[in-house]
């Protein structure tokens, strides 16, 4: 699209959310639609595609086994990626991490790790030796706004395909027996990200929305409605007010997605 | 390519997925799939499961790397981490920048590199799965995500692996027949010239075999055409539905 | 966070460094204490030692990397190898690079960017010793580097952080309460317009905590903005005295 | 020279090619006078220069004990790398290995992978635990056209090259014997490249040649006539016939040159 | 400043230095003031903050565990790095280190480790298995010239103040006991740097020196009067007198700051 | 410079490869050996093996790194996997990037950088093997491969080690020497104008031994031009020969 045309989206995009309206449709605190097919990878352990309107996402779970860190010897280790792979926006260069993956990588990993939406206890081969390495590799395929929502619900929907092979400890070795188990994963973090336009917050902005905002900001909300990881993102600011609004509406929208999907 | 002793064609001369030695894994090709390319398509060849985008022709940085009389092709080859059984660093490996170069090679005998001097066009190829010959079929799904972009091409180019296992000459191999065969033998074709534009082999053949595996990975890049031309098609078609 | 059976708060409600809930550490600001760079300042905040500068409004270099209409700001937040109990490897870490993006973030709705097109700013943070809570620490100081550089500025930027210990919302977390406390609150706050500029939180918190956190972290933001109007004060006196 | 020489050399060298001539006065397969000095780096376990004309290429080998691939723990482990260093061409940038050394190597590496001319299971140390790692290094000193055939020549001369320290095992540990034994080499797999040019194809093209070739072919071929390794490069295209031609020429060259070089 | 005003300076200096004067009143062999203070940053095992002028230097000494170099199996590491971090020069960059920044570290390494000054059989916990790696880490936080001599006395003055924490092997293994012990320096090694401006020679040359300088020399002396380390830097030379007359120098003027600094 | 028991000069004062303390080893020089390179050298020193080629003067890119009024000299010092007993990784260590620096230092008095503004000269040395005291030959073939590519320069730059071994002060120190010995001092001169260009030593001197060794690496020096001059005149024979 010309640079004009662009302007001139953006500014009736800014102009309705003025009047509590979206150019494509939405409410304000609307999702777009949202697709979730889980275990189209089967060589990874778990696996989902995540479609949030035009967004496309998805998470890959492998299982290593590894050390434990030093102060957590019991427990299993959770390593979240994020590629911005370049096929899914002309803004993607191919390289390692920038700061825009690792930030999203990082928001992702804290949803999952404060809510303690994984038993890693459970995932202790040896204590203080050899436990076990879940890897979530989250996939950027189609960049249209908000990837942070899409990649939390695409890594929650990887872990809980996740499945691992069972084994036994032989002579202080691992040895993978039949069957599967699955990852105990007790807790459903979801990220709510809420863009600021014209001083107004709308809930999961596509691209066109990120383009013209202010700031954005994420809450990421547990089972039990507790707030479990927030993140401000953007040159903009929030007033207090807007913040404890947005983790009202972010809590209410988390218990109808946990519901919507059945989690 | 190391031989072991386990049998990879069983007694009625079926390969361990149940596969003639002429026979194609199920292909399933869509195109366009991606909304922010400028063109994309995706191909699952059996348990394979990959993506391709183009972005371009565009502007070049930096500038000097640009060319006064035709277009910059650029090609990576990526997998994903979870794309294979052990879990693969996202950094580029020596194999993928070895891939990308021999992907671009193929696929730039078909495109009119001289219409958009002084521009660059990106190929991005995506793994989500791979399950042997990955190669070619990046290649299939890399030429119609250039037709996608509308890129002025020669012809479409079209890639199938032959190999040798258990002394048989077999189409399009597997993971498996990869890594234990006897040799693999990647072939990528432009049906409309009769030319191939990239080959490789590793393993041990003779001349005859080796020509006889040219010429029966020629076959499968033959019948995959069909399947190619068929999801430009589907996309052209469904595009006019939606305009009208 | 992970919680541990370690006793974060004493019976008589006081934290393991014999503060009250709602006590700031200790305070010492300083700025312009770099000779080279275009402004400067230093924090000790409890155990907290840390550096910043900046540098410009510069040219940009590569030059297609500037903005016509805007300035770019830059900013690297550091942590020295000596700073932490283990020796960090002087290579930015994710969790640095991560940190650099949300305080640059943080800084820059203070600053009137347009007013110097197509140039840069860097500010650099160099955490010499980490005590917990250095990113606010590090906000604190850049803003004052940046004022000090002589930046308009529309206000100066604070921060604090608050969160939660043995079920007490607490202000100014130090190094072991940020580690085995329950929740991590940090929050940067420009006083004369009354908004949030950075805000990320890890652990549990219900909405009041949530909400009673933030209005504490803003309290702490307050007082500190004073110790840095001072601090501004003291060095715009010392180099009136030095030039008369 | 100037681009207007250097265009009118061009022309001259494809107008030859035509009538089945080289501007060098070579036919159209034959090579150009190949040099090899054996065992001149004595700090290295095997050593070769090769001139092929202009071309000069070195290769070291050096053996390490390591860890066996965890498929094959009764097999020693052969990598190669290969370094365009800068002193060799003006083309050349010192940095980390770009595509054209990554594919010299892995192409140098596959024929002496693929033709088992090591045999791999006699550097076996320790099955699954220690092996020998044997490194070849190739290193291009000065680029004047076909690097591939030169360094597969400097690889296998240096590995013929190749002596081993004699070792005994002593409570798990290898210990050094005064005494060598030879690396056990059994294959010679001698790479041919052709070079396609107006059409048809010359072997062992010089730089002048692969300037403005449309692509290459290289054939590796091994002591029994069979073939173990291709590789096509550059962006044009040969037709079934060209191929199977040249695997026959590659092998009638490769026989010639064993024999040649008393392999 | 102006390039104009910079040249006048320069031109300045230059002709003083001809008269024996320097531009802020010091004599040729006349070091600035130094401020030295130790134990600033607790959280490391010893640290210290130089100020040579305006020159400021920190340097933070961490030890760890870690294995010996195999030819020196019963011998502690020694790991010296520094960092022209961005806040002390509009010409450094952040980044990987650049020959600048490892040239300090290895000069500041060299003096340290040719002089012997720590004692690192003291560093031995097993031999030829672990011992004790001493990583001194320094950080160049204002750049006002000369910043070897700064950084090798920051280095030292880090060392003198290092403490160990007490341990014992039990199992093998490393356990820390209440106490600690200091780290056995025996030696103090001090760089003593000139720069050669107008064939004239003078000692620690601030920023606008170094700018007008043709090359440095650092000789790096240790207590016994003894040369320990040397380097010439920059793009000029010096006449062997000129050195001889330099290491002389470097000989008194590294006693007196010994003695000055009480070390 | 780890002081061991072994015995590095003999009852007769003869070293470990019988040389005298003040002789050096035999050395090899020819130029102009690579046709690519616009001007080489090779040396051999003992077993050290070095190659130097000079590129240029040439265009810089990014132009923004070129001099008005000089041009950039950088170098190269590089090592072969295999030029020592340890495979060493091809990536450039901190000593190969310390020694590219001051090589280039100890070159580029020699060189009149104002004849060629704007321009910049590439100096590539490759240690093929290394036996000690690498640095100083390859400033001798790096000045002979300057003055190969026509590059004007006010003298030919040679390098050559002394040391301290076994309380004796030797020339020319080979690996075992540099290794055990207590001191080693490279020395680069410009024998025209008397002047040293490169110096550096590790290891423990007394004032009187420290004179004494660069002393007598000057005399090697010295030497070692003869030896330069009649490679280059060699060189210029040979293809006066040719092109007669």
């Amino acid at each position: 699209m010309s640079t004009i045309v662009v302007r001139v989206k953006q500014k009736q995009i800014a102009q309705l959310i003025d009047k509590g309206k979206r150019l494509d449709g939405r409410g304000l605190n609307d999702y777009r639609e949202i697709k979730i097919e889980q275990g189209i990878i089967e060589k990874a352990e778990g696996s989902a595609r995540v479609l949030l309107g035009k967004t496309e996402v998805m998470a890959g779970v492998k299982i290593e086994t590894g050390e434990p860190f030093p102060d957590t010897p019991n427990e299993g280790v959770l390593t979240v990626n994020a590629e911005l792979v370049p096929l899914a926006s002309p803004t993607f260069e191919p390289g390692p991490p920038d700061e825009n993956s690792i930030e999203l990588a990082r928001v992702v990993d804290r949803g999952i790790r404060e809510s303690k939406a994984i038993d890693t206890e459970k995932l202790c081969i040896e204590p203080g030796k050899k436990v076990f390495v879940v890897f979530v590799d989250v996939y950027v395929l189609n960049h249209d706004g908000n990837l942070i929502d899409a990649s939390a619900l695409a890594a929650l929907a990887a872990l809980l395909n996740t499945k691992m092979t069972n084994y036994e400890i032989e002579d202080g070795e691992v040895k993978f027996k039949p069957g599967y188990t699955e990852l105990p994963v007790r807790k459903h973090p979801i990220a709510v990200t809420f863009a600021k336009i014209n001083d107004k917050l709308v809930v999961d902005p596509w691209l066109d929305e990120e383009q013209i905002m202010d700031a954005r900001i994420t809450i990421t909300v547990d089972d039990d409605g507790n707030i479990c990881a927030v993140q401000k993102g953007g040159s903009g600011y929030f007033t207090p007010k807007q913040i404890f609004d947005a983790a009202q509406i972010a809590r209410e929208k988390a218990d109808e997605l946990r519901k919507k999907l059945g989690w | 390519m190391s031989q072991k002793t386990e049998k990879l064609i069983d007694k009625k001369g079926l390969r361990l997925d149940g596969r003639k030695p002429d026979e194609l894994r199920p292909i399933k090709i869509e195109v366009g799939i991606l909304s922010n390319a400028d063109g994309s398509a995706y191909i699952e060849q059996g348990k394979n499961k990959i993506l391709a985008a183009v972005y371009g022709p565009k502007e070049l940085h930096p500038k000097h790397m640009a060319l006064p009389d035709r277009m910059v092709l650029r090609c990576r080859y990526h997998m994903a981490p979870f794309s294979v059984q052990e879990r693969k660093s996202p950094a580029p490996s020596r194999r993928e920048i070895e891939l990308s170069k021999v992907i671009r090679e193929a696929i730039e005998p078909a495109i009119f590199v001289e219409y958009y001097p002084r521009t660059a066009i990106d190929v991005f190829v995506e793994v989500l799965q791979a399950d042997g010959s990955t190669r070619c079929a990046s290649i299939t799904a890399a030429s119609l995500a250039l037709a996608d972009a509308g890129i002025p091409m020669r012809d479409l180019v079209v890639a199938c692996s032959a190999g040798k296992v258990d002394d048989t000459i077999v189409l399009d191999l597997m993971d498996t027949e990869d890594k234990v065969g006897s040799a693999d033998v990647p072939v990528a074709f432009m049906p409309n010239l009769g030319v191939v534009t990239l080959l490789q082999m590793d393993g041990i053949l003779t001349q005859e075999e080796f020509e006889n595996a040219i010429n029966l990975a020629i076959e499968g890049c033959k019948k995959i055409y069909t399947l190619q031309k068929e999801a430009l098609r589907a996309k052209y078609i469904s595009v006019k539905e939606v305009e009208e």
